[in-house]
């Protein structure tokens, strides 16, 4: 494989129309070093985003992508996998597209264990759409949508991702790029379906999540040598302790994934196969209706 | 000739296979059958049957009359005596329940201890097997007619239990034998018909089958009554060269996966229906503006809403057409026969890789799940070739890429922009739902967005879709026209035979494409018609209304709806032809 | 006469606030307003801005052409300088940029040292300020004109704030004043609108108003451009008279939701734009069959899919009115104006109670976000007065109970079976989603099928879509016949008066009712009418379809389309109009 | 309030069509007699449903009911009891709708917290479809959509409801009708959304998990003297360690619920109030926009 540089994946990226300041720019950034640092390049990538500001991702990544629908990056993601083994699939997107809109196609991904992963930008507020409610704002939170303070409680990402059975469960934070990339990196090499959940502050429309609060509030497990990330029950319940307050890999877990599971599904990607071989067997393929 | 048998009881009491073996065995003697299956929405107790059309040619329903019925219950008997011809049979499970006639009815009951023959010689649960010897009795089968078929089935179970059935049959074939001399004479087998071979197989089937040979490898989908058996088709044949049924978490994942399969670069599909359908009106919405190829099979039930999930209707059309927020380019296919359903699955993966758009081919309950003898020279593996429209090599990528970069949105002539694959070296390209520039970058500028829309208009121009999709039949410039779409081709032909035998001048034009519409032959035909019938299983007229909308508004133009979950009858059309034959020829004697 | 005056910058400049100020304030002073906004799917550095047509009587278009261009950046020049009137002003931040004009413009620039004069006074983020003090000027209103809505807006903040933001605003004032001599005329303020009371509003506004009047109290909905400003307005209407704006998961709940509301007895509706529409078409097949009223408002923007965020477009009539599998009875009105806004979301309410169905209010997001001055006596809050339809009280639902029994979907003549509320005693019944009986029990019999169906198209026949939605103006038997639906009516409007004040004979036709459509009203003006121009903001010819589909294909109809994202300029009918008229003259001059 | 029997159901309910055997019967027969217990009758009670067999479940309680679209029971049953308050809102569908199709909602309304009873008749399959793998399937499961045995990880339906939040998560049997329905008192007097995922035998399409196989491996956490349901952390692990083959309330938390976070919002059910009000206010209305 040839040498990949940061360079290769700028040179795709569009301008960017992101705040400056915005937490994302640091995710795109992590994860372009993490491509390169895998030896990755652009056209062997595909990030498939949905809609926010979070969704703009793909744009400014430089490698290929499919920019969906609000709430459906996810089942694009797993689909393209499953039709091209080869290529790494990034699915990146929102706290309101992947908690909100998307939630029910994140608990099945985290089921499914496709081997792809999946990024949420998760900064507590609807960005694009200049500050609404998210459902990870929290109980109380005050934004254009809920002036008296939002009713509900907020979404667990991480909770919820180890009770969905999710196989590889990490949060980072954009104010830590070089642990980002780590993280990613852990991710795109991890088998199966792999969640980073990025605190990712929005300057614009957040004023509480912001990159001081996070850095006063944030545990990094990774450096707790006596953390353990194998057990769930154990995960589950740092993660309760400590208010979902942390940094680092949660939860990994070695096992099969979705693909393992299939039936005759070769290691030659989908689309390198010979379609023609139906005509070949046309009499045993009658047979079985006579 | 034909012959037409129906069984009917409880839904649970094995009354689909004893259906099953029969219309098969009957199939394998040389016969060309239809069979029929009324179920309902429940899991126990609802009223089912299974009717079988046996003839010695090809037909395309099944039949409005019935020659003999297999009654397990006094229900079965009072559903289904209507359609009993007069000195029809009646062949009741004796013992189980005393039928009762109404007194004007020309019937006769013949009882067998059904019930008791199978608890005697095998078990309770062999009820449908007594039926089945009972039945072979009465139509002149040999008691040994169903001993293939039955080891097929029950092989799995052990020889014991094939011997168990096969006793019971016999102890019914006896039984029937001794207590009644009606018999039914099933027609004559011609002799090119034992030379042919012949698959049985309903829409779905030849839906799965198609899209196999058009070399579609992923189905992602969400199981919904009728259109479940596409999966089970698949789910035998698909992993066989590699490919993958998914069971997505709902319809809105299953179609958003074909698409994602698709932009990969893998022909797949999703299949649903109605409810299912309506879950998919944002995926078309993707699919039309990144212009990704998708295949959605739409297997119509009654509607709306969760309506009537085992009742037959053409109610999707609009939703086919119209649904999806926005203007998107799209194509819709409605296959009238098994065969049909396997070529236009497979005209449905060109026309989507061509025209880069959400291709919908909607079939219904009456097609999907009536099994049928078909030839099989008639399932032609290579009519159709596999035709992947502008996908570039990665060859072509290459040289693109060194001219001035790949754009996967390019403004070309044709309205079509050649497809990059992801994993190709120098197309490297966004594929996106917002409208955008030429490289697929999120845009809102007016230039872009009229030169895209254009450019997605145009692309259609070169659809003609007269060069498939349209059928006429019958006389050329005939007293009444009867226009019709999708399943109901087998019940119109029918009625133009019966009209053209009288005497009248008939044609019958048959629609397989619903969009683009075929206004040109639609136009002539009708403009060449002294009136026109437009039959369509819905209460709205869907296609009517589409005639008006892009052929005109026509005073001779009446129609024939049914919306009560059944497929037509010959004689509903019938008579609402000779009503409108009637009309004209008075209107004509006045004026 | 009228003025029109536009500021232009990068998203995140205060562009928005500091048009809305020169807006507000001209409003108060006595003008008839029309504010339009132009602003981008992104947060940050898009080009946005804000036009402000100014005139001494009512309109309801942005208007073609600008007298005066305020431009943060050379961006703002380059897309908007082609606006400009001949001998127009561009007021420039000097110093931020050195403005480029082509050679052979008419332009007078101005520049005045924005940016620094809000440092100076206040700080960079009061550059708007000094656009607003340096327009002032420009335009000839005093210094201290806009202070009263500087307390307002930025009293909260407190009265340092409001000081540094007025001493901005003076600053310049004398710098615009001193540097140049070019000076607009704003009209004159009849009298009479001085005594006028009049709000300033914009569709979204009225449509969340006119809810609360109808009683509507609660809203579920999801976020979503361009009509999560209804949401807004609510959140600050509806808690005071106990009502809930619920933030939904997604629209599928949102509107289940609105629909669960209306089935318990209380109005509800659901507010949304295109891609959270079609979410919705699974929730309007059951709103059809399970007849609970509810009411969905679409405020369109450019489609398909994710599209133009920030657009415009009349994209959805066709999802609106056709799509949900299998069939239902709905209802979609168009309003054209704010005012019509007002009536027609209570009208819809109305209606839903009555026809218990859904009903769809299509605006777009030229109506429902251009602030608009109104005359309060046009927003009559008693015109329309609560209707619940056939809404059972606990004593009728009693004696129904006692006499038979209560059945939701009781057969009668109209097709409308009264609405017993759960809660009510001897009301006990089941709304249903799939075909049912009259008790509301699943069912899928012929019968039930098809006089349930019957029933529902039925009840639909008393609506009758003339009675309001069709407005005609102009001359009975016009030379040319503009048809209109939706916020073009104003541009529509100015053209027919142009056409006219040129001597022609001209009318126009605006539908504000899509479905059912009124047929007899459009067929009447067409066929008086020399030749037809359907002007809409879409590519398809949506409207022109339905007139095809309803009333028929006609030589003499044309039509006019913009599908830019953009809305219409008087220019751009006007022309297509000319070319119309021109057409069919020679067309006579031959025939 | 005069008293109210079982019988009182009955006179609306339908005959059945559920299989001999079918364990939703005992649902059914549970519900009633908690609502009876607690002495409802049947016009004060709303039955929500999506579409399975257990869809069906309003058919045979006898109350009001609104049997809405597969999946979308949740979003219709809150909307109904903020539209009146004082009904007594149970939304009932099957595993297929509810933690398939409905997951998302499912989620939401754990978080919503609005003061409704949530019913999910578990059988692991799709019953009404006849038979084909549910999300709680267990992996490797036989059914007519896997032929090869079910790729996916199922989901945990308790822990999936711990980890979003949910204020009243209990497990009951269908093989236990008087414990079923001791667990529905509960959950109906509970303030706030409370889940009762009920372990229900499909006796015609799974022939796994059968009566017999239930009882033989469920743990009746409310016998257990030591298990105290109100730490979220414990009750997770126990689920986990125990494999989710528990019954009895696993959690339960007292708090407020969605309604008393809505500003303004009456306790006098919004269908009662009078709906003229706002003509008086014309003129302060009309002043926000002048
Ligand atoms: C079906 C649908 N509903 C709503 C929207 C409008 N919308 C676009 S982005 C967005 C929310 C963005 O929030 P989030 O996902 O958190 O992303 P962020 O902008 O914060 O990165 C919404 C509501 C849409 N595009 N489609
Ligand atoms: C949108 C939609 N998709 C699919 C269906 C078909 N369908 C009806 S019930 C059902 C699954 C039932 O399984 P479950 O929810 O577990 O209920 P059960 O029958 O097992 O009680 C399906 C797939 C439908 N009605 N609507
Ligand atoms: S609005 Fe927030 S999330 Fe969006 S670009 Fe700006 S800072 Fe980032
Ligand atoms: S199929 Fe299963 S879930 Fe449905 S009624 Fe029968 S036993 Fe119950
Ligand atoms: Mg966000
Ligand atoms: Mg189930």
């Amino acid at each position: 494989m040839s040498t990949v540089t940061v360079k290769d994946y700028r040179a795709n990226a569009q301008a960017s129309t992101w705040c400056p300041g915005c937490g994302d720019f640091a995710v795109v950034a992590a994860m372009q070093r993490a491509l390169v640092n895998l030896g990755l390049k652009p056209h062997q990538v595909v990030a498939v985003t949905g809609i926010g500001c979070s969704g703009k991702f793909n744009y400014y990544l430089g490698a290929n992508a499919f920019n969906s629908m609000h709430g459906r990056s996810l089942p694009v993601a797993q689909a393209i996998k499953i039709a091209n083994r080869d290529l790494v699939v990034i699915a990146a997107g929102g706290d309101g597209d992947g908690y909100g809109i998307g939630v029910g196609h994140f608990i099945h991904a985290c089921r499914r264990n496709v081997d792809i992963t999946y990024v949420v930008m998760d900064n507590h507020i609807y960005g694009l759409t200049t500050g609404q409610t998210s459902p990870t704002s929290r109980k109380g939170f005050k934004t254009k949508t809920t002036p008296y303070g939002a009713a509900e409680h907020p979404i667990r990402p991480l909770p919820l991702a180890l009770a969905s059975g999710c196989g590889f469960v990490a949060q980072g934070f954009s104010g830590d790029v070089k642990h980002l990339q780590s993280l990613f990196e852990a991710a795109i090499q991890h088998k199966g379906f792999a969640l980073v959940n990025v605190l990712s502050p929005c300057v614009t429309f957040n004023k509480e999540q912001t990159y001081d609060w996070w850095r006063e509030n944030l545990v990094n497990l990774d450096e707790r040598e006596d953390y353990d990330p194998a057990d769930r029950s154990a995960a589950y319940k740092v993660v309760n302790e400590l208010n979902s307050l942390v940094t680092g890999i949660i939860y990994r877990e070695e096992r099969s994934d979705y693909q393992d599971e299939l039936p005759n599904y070769d290691p030659q990607p989908l689309i390198y196969q010979d379609l023609s071989r139906p005509i070949q067997d046309r009499d045993e393929l009658l047979a079985a209706f006579m | 000739m034909d012959f037409t048998w129906k069984i009917g009881g409880a839904q649970g009491e094995g009354i689909d296979s004893a259906g099953e073996i029969f219309a098969l065995t009957l199939h394998r003697m040389g016969y060309y059958i239809y069979a029929y299956r009324h179920f309902m929405s429940l899991i126990k107790g609802g009223h089912t049957n299974y009717k079988v059309r046996v003839s010695s040619k090809q037909f395309r329903h099944r039949g409005d009359k019935l020659d003999m019925l297999v009654a397990f219950d006094q229900r079965s008997i009072d559903e289904n005596l209507h359609e009993l011809k007069n000195g029809g049979a009646v062949l009741y499970n004796a013992g189980a329940f005393e039928p009762k006639f109404p007194g004007d009815v020309d019937v006769v009951p013949i009882g067998v201890p059904m019930q008791q023959i199978a608890k005697d010689h095998g078990s309770i649960v062999m009820t449908n097997m007594a039926a089945m010897g009972a039945s072979a009795a009465l139509v002149g089968l040999e008691p040994d007619a169903f001993d293939a078929f039955i080891a097929e089935r029950y092989g799995k179970h052990g020889a014991e239990v094939v011997e168990a059935n096969r006793k019971v049959v016999r102890a019914g074939y006896e039984a029937a034998s001794q207590v009644t001399t009606w018999r039914a004479t099933l027609p004559e087998i011609p002799e090119e018909n034992k030379r042919k071979k012949r698959v049985f197989m309903h829409g779905n089937d030849a839906i799965a089958l198609g899209a196999v040979v058009a070399g579609c490898r992923v189905v992602a989908a969400y199981p919904i009554t009728p259109a479940t058996d596409i999966l089970y088709s698949l789910l035998k044949l698909l992993p066989k060269y590699g490919g993958v049924v998914l069971q997505a978490e709902d319809e809105m994942a299953a179609c958003q996966m074909a698409v994602g399969c698709n932009y990969a670069g893998v022909r797949a599909m999703t299949s649903t229906s109605g409810p299912g359908f309506s879950l998919m009106t944002e995926t078309l919405g993707l699919a039309g503006v990144s212009e990704t190829p998708v295949v959605i099979v739409d297997v119509q039930r009654a509607g709306p809403s969760t309506g009537m999930p085992t009742k037959t209707e053409q109610g999707d059309a609009f939703q086919a057409i119209f649904s999806s927020h926005g203007e998107i380019q799209r194509i819709v296919l409605a296959p009238a026969t098994v065969e049909d359903c396997f070529y236009d699955i497979q005209r449905a993966f060109n026309l989507a890789d061509k025209y880069q758009c959400p291709v919908i081919v909607l079939t219904d309950l009456a097609l999907g799940l009536s099994k049928q003898s078909v030839d099989v020279d008639d399932i032609d593996f290579e009519r159709i070739s596999i035709d992947r429209g502008e996908l570039l090599t990665e060859e072509q990528v290459k040289e693109i890429a060194a001219n001035g970069g790949y754009k996967r949105y390019a403004i070309t002539e044709s309205g079509i922009s050649p497809r990059a694959l992801p994993g190709q070296e120098g197309g490297v390209h966004i594929a996106i739902s917002y409208e955008h520039t030429e490289e697929g970058h999120e845009d809102e500028t007016p230039f872009h967005r009229v030169s895209q829309t254009e450019k997605r208009i145009r692309k259609m121009s070169t659809f003609d879709p007269e060069e498939f999709g349209v059928r006429l039949s019958g006389d050329r410039k005939p007293e009444l026209l009867l226009i019709g779409w999708g399943s109901t081709i087998g019940q119109i032909d029918e009625v133009r035979q019966a009209l053209a035998a009288e005497g009248r001048s008939v044609a019958h034009l048959h629609l397989s494409v619903l969009y683009p519409f075929p206004t040109r032959a639609v136009r002539e035909a009708i403009e060449s018609a002294g009136s026109v019938l437009v039959v369509e299983n819905n209460a709205f007229g869907q296609l009517q209304q589409l005639i008006q909308l892009h052929v005109g508004h026509y005073d001779h133009m009446h129609s024939c709806r049914k919306f009560s979950g059944e497929p037509f009858n010959v004689s509903e059309i019938l008579s609402r032809a000779n009503e409108v034959l009637a009309e004209s020829k008075s209107v004509k004697e006045v004026g």
